[in-house]
Order: structure tokens, then C-alpha cells, then sequence
């Protein structure tokens, strides 16, 4: 009983913690790695909409 | 376009050459086949056959080796295609793509159909099955190759031109095929009367994606011959 | 006379290498003409332009009337082109490449067999495989799969590489008939002595653009 | 600072240093309000479920996941009809960010739903059709973005992308059937995939706003994915001009080495 309760909230913050941090690191990498190539583009071909 | 001819000719014509050359160089027959039928050994020293796995297992065990032989086929058929600068011989004689793509899925389905004739009797002696309902497995066999040859043509020619092809094949391939595996698989059990349902549904299915592959493929040939 | 080939400012790359880096070329109806230069200059590249193969990314290209930049597959059915590729398949004999490329192409099996022919490509060799055969030979069955389909523009790459003497001059016999007959040579050559004897004019490409450009004018109607 | 012409109603600003903009904040500020009320709700204040208990809270997580995975895979699609016709850059940059970005998603449900699976069935995975559906496709999804690493000149490599988008998603209702039948659909349908119209107020709330975050953190990210997607195209032009200049000299003499 305990132990399958302790399953329980493992799997249920497991799933939230995978699913923040995942999303989460991929964001990051994708904003730095903008900003990185940013430096190296000229300004007036990085005008956003 | 194509001022004479058109599309079927080509395909006759494609067809034919790629038959020619099974004929002349006997990959196929000399290396495919052999390896085919070692899967099948193999299968039966992985699943001892005295529990009975074997046989429960018979109709899938087949299809995966068949997906497996598909792989090496397509490999090699397009293999050809790419080295000498066929394909741009290709592109400059003019022939339709559709004409090619659909000549091209000929003769891969008469040799995979014709390893599949030759498997089913490796299955029959190193297995020991019974076969029922033969309309039903023949028309299975039909539908399931060409669904197989069909999506395998295009990404056999995507990848014809990559140097890792030998690895990204299948990575492509085979999650693409896997409803194919799954209806021949039940389909096939169905005629050897294992399972209730009737098989009727799979081979449909199996139409199903054949025509949906043989359709896109025809369309998708131009660009993947021209920029891919 | 129009141009069989007009090149202004063709920019062709290889990937995002700049294989031609803006070539002004005319080549007229009949004429044979000699494209020099030395390796990566970009001369493959500017056949296979002119073939219809290689799309450019800027720049205007009007082959035999069709305006490359819109439409690249027309032109193909009416030119030749003979690469550093053999075009054939190898595990197929003589005589079944060349029913085929002459079928796949238009022309017939009579056609494939009269180019055979043509090129003195030996009987007794017909029935072998073209991987067994030497590259002199397969050049020659390379050239009579190219020469089957009536091209109206030849654009030949190297064309005597591998040949011996009696098959260069065979060549050379083959190019100026076909302008004669009223076809178009584009060819490119190593062998300047036996290439400028054929050649009615000739060019050099280095660095992927024309340097001497013959015909000073700057538009289409260089002469008349 | 570098007034360009095209400025548009936004502010005067100098260039971006990032892949952000005005938009981008926005929209992620909102998605931000709706991840805090999914949170508070998802796992605080809406109570167990009847029949789930309180593995409906890792279900809060797998819907919104695996809409914005569907939601990316037809972005990519549609992109990918829409490169072989129009053949322009945006439509291969939309595609390419569009499948990295429903990998991503795909990949986190397959990990819930076997995280959800370990608590209700007590194995993380059962040849269940969802799941197995799900895994077929996020390989499928895998071999584009391997096709799409090859270094290529950017059309073929376009092209090659286009395909697969295309043959891809045309074989996901065919997965789906086969997977269907092939199970003989003793899982719910209810259960992992769509909404449970019989749910108690606050818990279609959690549902509804974490659905919500997800779709918005979704289309977030895919502007930041493509923006630096576009970012590294300019970066490898920037060096066209060079290399056609260098290549016009390279005509100079004592360069060649005639044969």
C-alpha cells in the first residue's frame, strides 16, 4: 500500500518533471543557439516580423 | 514530358531491364535467398521449436524475414541506379518518373514475390505448417509486396544517393511498414486458421496501403529524381 | 543566327561551392566549339547547365530555345551528353544497354545498333558484359548510347580521354559530321593540339567564368 | 542606430539579439499564466479521479503533449506539400523546426504514458495501441531528422525532408488502424488520448489549461526553432559572396595545372 503509494507520486512528478524539463532544456538550447548565431549574422537580416 | 510512350511503356521498360539485370548479375538469387533462409534457421535455433513457439510464431517470423530480404533488394536495386551516373542518364532520356517509379516496383515485387514462393517452401519443411485458405495467402502476398516494394521504392531511391544508406534504410523503411507487418502477420494466421476473425479485413488493409504508397509514390518520383 | 547556347551571368553552385560564377557564353547553330581550361575550372559544370541537369542560382541560360531557368527537363530529350560517367549499366551486355538508353530515350533498337556501328564497336564484343570491357571500349559504347537519341546539341565531356588514335580520330570525324549535319558541339578537352584542329573556336573557362570572350558584343545578336 | 526601411508598426528598435521579438514574448508570457494555473490545479487543487485516481494528473501532462507532438507532424506535413510546390526556404525551415519540435513532444508522451502505465498497470509497457502507435511514429519522425542532419545543398536536402514529411503522415492513420486491430481495442479510448466528457469541473480545468500551455509552448517554440533555423542558413550564405569572389579569382593565372 505505501510503497505502491510511493509509486504513484514518483511516476506522477517523474512525468511532470520529464515533460518541464525536456521541453525546458530544448527551449534553452534553441534561444542560445539563436543568440550565438545572431552575433555572426548581419543586423538587417535578422528583422523579425 | 514524355512525347512517346508514356508512363506504362516506361515501366515495361524499366521493368524489364531491372528483371535483365537480376538475370545477369544474380544478387537476388546468389545472395538475398541464401540470407533469407538463414534467417529462418536462425529463428528456429533462437525459438527452440520443441515448445511450440516456432509454430505459434511461423506467419510473423516469415514477414520479418521478408522485410528484412525487402531491405537488402531495395538496397541493391537502387544501388544500380545510382553509380555511373545512371540517374542522370535517367533524367536525360526523358522517360516519365512515374513510369520509372512504377517499373521500378515491378520487378522488385515479381523478385520479392518470387523469394516469398521459395521462403514459404523453406517455412513448409524447416517448420512443418500445414497451409489452409491459399486464395486468402496468396492474395495476402500479393497486396503485402506490393505495399512493401511501393513505399520501399521511394525511400530506396531517397536514400540511394546518401552514403549512409545502408544504415538509414531501414531506420525509414521499417517503422513505414510496420501496418504491413502487422496485416500480413494476422492475415496469414487467419489462413492457416489460428485466428477466428476473418483475414478479408487485413488483405484490405494491405490494398489500402499499397494503392496509398503506388499513388504517392507516382507523384513523388519528379522531385525525388530531380533534387533528392 | 541565334544562339543553340546563351549563357549571361550564370551562377551555378555545387552545393554552396560556386561552380560557375557568372559565365557569359553564345555558342551558334553548326558550330564545334573547344571549352579550355584547367581542372575545377568549371567545365563539367557547364555542361551539365547546358543539359539541363544543373539548375543555376542566378543568372539567364537559354538552350535550344528553352529557357532553362523556367523549365530544365524540356531541353534534355534534345541533347547529348557524354560524361566522365559511362551512363551504362554494368552488369548488363553491349547490346542490352544499348536497346535500352535508345528505347528509354525515344529512339530504336535499330538506331542503338546502327550508333554500335558507327562507333566500330567490334560485334564479337556485343554480347559482354560492359564491366569486362576496357575503357576505351566502353567509352565508344558510351558515346554510340549518346549518339542513338540524334542529339541537336552534343555536349561532351572529354571525349578523348581513354581512346586510342584510331578512336580519336574517329571522334573527331563524329563532330565535325555532326555539324555539318547541322548540330551544335560543346565539347571540352585536354588535348589542345587535336581539340584546336577540330574546333572552330574556342574558349577558356577558369575560375568558373569565361576569361576570352570572342564576340566583344555585349547582347545576343553578336553577328548575323 | 541601423534604421532599415522595413520597419514595421513595431517599436524603432535595433536589432533583435536573439530569436525573440515583441510577439514571442507575449506569447510565451501567456503560456507561462496558463503552465502556473496547470500546475496549481494539474497537481494541487483538482481532486483524484473516480476511476484514475491520481494518475489522471500525469494524464494532464500526456494530452497537451501529445496534441502539440500531432499539432508539429501537421504543421510539418502541410510545410512539406507546400515546399514541393512553392520550393521557398520558409516552407522547408517551417517543416525541418516543425518535426524536431513533434519529436520532442512525442518523446516526453511515450515517457508519461509509460510512467502512467507503471502506475496502472504496474509494468511501464503493455503492447497497449497507443503506445505502440506512438513508438512506430516517433521513429518514423527520428528518420527524418536523421535524413535532415546529412549535410546536403539545401535543396535536396529540402526535398529529401519534404518526402518524408509527406509519406510520414500519410502512414499515421494507417498505423493507427492496423495497431487498432491488431490489439482488438480492449484500451478505452477515453483513457489516454481524448477528453473524458464525464470529468469534474476543476479537473477539466487542470485538462483544459494544461492543453492550452502546451499548444502555446508549442507554437513558442517553433518560432524560436525557426527563426534560428533561418539564423543558420544566413550564417552559411555569409560566406557565398566570398567564395564567388574568390572563385572569379581563382581565374588569375598560376593557378592552373593544366593536364
Amino acid at each position: 500500500m505505501n510503497s505502491s503509494n510511493l509509486t504513484e507520486t514518483l511516476c506522477i512528478v517523474g512525468a511532470w518533471l520529464v515533460t518541464f524539463g525536456a521541453v525546458g532544456a530544448y527551449g534553452a538550447a534553441v534561444i542560445l543557439r539563436g543568440r550565438r548565431l545572431s552575433k555572426i549574422v548581419p543586423p538587417e537580416q535578422r528583422r523579425w516580423m | 514530358m514524355s512525347q512517346s510512350g508514356g508512363v506504362l511503356s516506361d515501366a515495361v521498360l524499366v521493368a524489364r531491364k531491372d528483371l535483365l539485370l537480376e538475370r545477369r548479375a544474380k544478387i537476388g538469387i546468389g545472395q538475398v535467398l541464401p540470407f533469407a533462409i538463414l534467417v529462418l534457421l536462425l529463428f528456429a535455433f533462437a525459438l527452440d521449436p520443441d515448445r511450440g513457439i516456432l509454430k505459434l510464431a511461423t506467419p510473423g517470423l516469415f514477414w520479418v524475414t521478408v522485410l528484412f530480404s525487402a531491405v537488402l533488394t531495395l538496397q541493391r536495386s537502387f544501388a544500380l541506379e545510382a553509380e555511373d551516373g545512371i540517374l542522370e542518364a535517367l533524367r536525360l532520356s526523358g522517360m516519365s518518373p512515374a513510369g520509372i517509379y512504377l517499373g521500378k516496383v515491378t520487378a522488385l515485387t515479381i523478385e520479392l514475390l518470387l523469394l516469398e514462393a521459395v521462403l514459404v517452401l523453406g517455412v513448409a519443411v524447416l517448420y512443418d505448417t500445414k497451409f489452409l485458405g491459399i486464395p486468402l495467402l496468396f492474395a495476402i502476398a500479393l497486396l503485402a509486396t506490393l505495399g512493401i516494394a511501393g513505399a520501399g521504392a521511394v525511400y530506396g531511391a531517397l536514400a540511394a544517393r546518401l552514403r549512409s544508406r545502408e544504415t538509414l534504410l531501414p531506420l525509414l523503411l521499417l517503422p513505414l511498414l510496420a501496418p504491413v507487418l502487422i496485416a500480413a502477420t494476422r492475415g496469414c494466421e487467419v489462413s492457416l486458421e489460428r485466428e477466428a476473425m476473418s483475414g478479408w479485413s487485413w488483405a484490405a488493409l494491405l490494398g489500402i496501403f499499397a494503392l496509398v504508397y503506388l499513388t504517392l509514390g507516382s507523384f513523388l518520383f519528379r522531385p525525388l529524381l530531380e533534387d533528392a | 543566327m541565334s544562339a543553340i547556347v546563351h549563357l549571361r551571368s550564370a551562377v551555378a553552385l555545387i552545393g554552396r561551392f560556386p561552380a560557375l560564377a557568372g559565365v557569359n557564353l553564345d555558342v551558334h547553330a553548326g558550330e564545334i566549339l573547344l571549352l579550355r581550361g584547367p581542372n575545377g575550372a568549371g567545365k563539367t559544370t557547364l555542361l551539365g547547365v547546358c543539359a539541363g541537369l544543373i539548375g543555376l542560382s542566378t543568372g539567364e541560360a537559354v538552350v535550344l530555345g528553352e529557357d532553362l531557368t523556367t523549365n530544365r527537363r524540356a531541353v534534355r530529350r534534345r541533347v547529348g551528353l557524354l560524361g566522365h560517367d559511362s551512363f551504362l549499366y554494368q552488369d548488363l551486355s553491349v547490346v542490352e544497354n544499348l536497346d535500352f538508353w535508345s528505347r528509354a530515350a525515344a529512339a530504336t533498337v535499330a538506331d542503338g545498333r546502327a550508333a554500335l556501328d558507327r562507333l566500330g564497336v567490334a560485334s564479337r564484343l556485343f554480347e559482354l558484359p560492359v564491366h569486362s570491357l576496357s575503357a576505351g571500349q566502353r567509352r565508344r559504347v558510351s558515346f554510340a548510347a549518346m549518339i542513338c537519341r540524334r542529339p541537336e546539341l552534343w555536349l561532351l565531356d572529354e571525349p578523348h580521354a581513354g581512346l586510342d588514335s584510331a578512336g580519336r580520330d574517329l571522334v573527331d570525324g563524329l563532330m565535325s559530321e555532326a555539324a555539318t549535319s547541322g548540330a551544335t558541339v560543346l565539347f571540352a578537352s585536354h588535348e589542345l593540339d587535336r581539340a584546336e584542329h577540330v574546333a572552330h573556336r574556342s574558349v577558356t573557362i577558369s575560375g568558373g567564368v569565361i576569361l576570352d570572350e570572342t564576340p566583344p558584343s555585349t547582347e545576343t545578336r553578336a553577328d548575323s | 542606430m541601423t534604421t532599415t526601411k522595413i520597419q514595421s508598426a513595431s517599436t524603432v528598435s535595433p536589432a533583435p539579439t536573439g530569436t525573440g521579438s515583441r510577439g514571442t514574448k507575449v506569447l510565451g508570457g501567456f503560456a507561462l499564466v496558463f503552465l502556473v494555473i496547470a500546475v496549481v490545479y494539474g497537481l494541487f487543487i483538482s481532486p483524484p479521479d473516480a476511476q484514475l485516481g491520481n494518475t489522471i494528473r500525469i494524464i494532464y501532462m500526456h494530452v497537451p503533449t501529445v496534441m502539440a507532438a500531432y499539432l508539429a507532424f501537421i504543421i510539418t506535413a502541410v510545410s512539406s506539400g507546400m515546399y514541393l510546390w512553392k520550393r521557398t526556404e520558409f516552407w522547408d525551415l517551417l517543416g525541418s523546426s516543425a518535426a524536431e519540435i513533434g519529436v520532442l513532444f512525442f518523446a516526453v508522451t511515450i515517457v508519461d504514458g509509460a510512467l502512467w502505465g507503471k502506475v496502472t498497470w504496474g509494468v511501464f509497457w503493455r503492447w497497449e495501441p497507443r503506445l505502440t502507435t506512438s513508438a512506430v511514429l516517433l521513429i518514423m519522425y527520428i528518420g527524418y531528422l536523421a535524413v535532415r542532419a546529412i549535410p546536403a545543398d539545401p535543396r535536396t536536402r529540402a526535398t529529401r525532408c519534404a518526402i518524408i514529411g509527406i509519406v510520414a503522415i500519410v502512414n499515421v492513420p494507417i498505423v493507427h488502424k492496423a495497431v487498432d486491430w491488431w490489439r482488438g481495442l480492449h484500451q478505452g479510448k477515453t483513457v489516454l488520448g481524448t477528453i473524458d466528457p464525464e470529468m469534474g469541473g476543476t479537473q477539466l480545468f487542470a485538462m483544459y489549461s494544461s492543453l492550452i500551455a502546451g499548444l502555446l509552448v508549442c507554437v513558442w517554440l517553433l518560432i524560436h526553432r525557426f527563426r534560428a533555423g533561418f539564423l543558420a542558413e544566413r550564417a552559411s550564405d555569409l560566406g557565398l559572396d566570398q567564395a564567388l569572389e574568390e572563385r572569379r579569382l581563382e581565374s588569375s593565372p598560376a593557378t592552373g595545372e593544366d593536364a
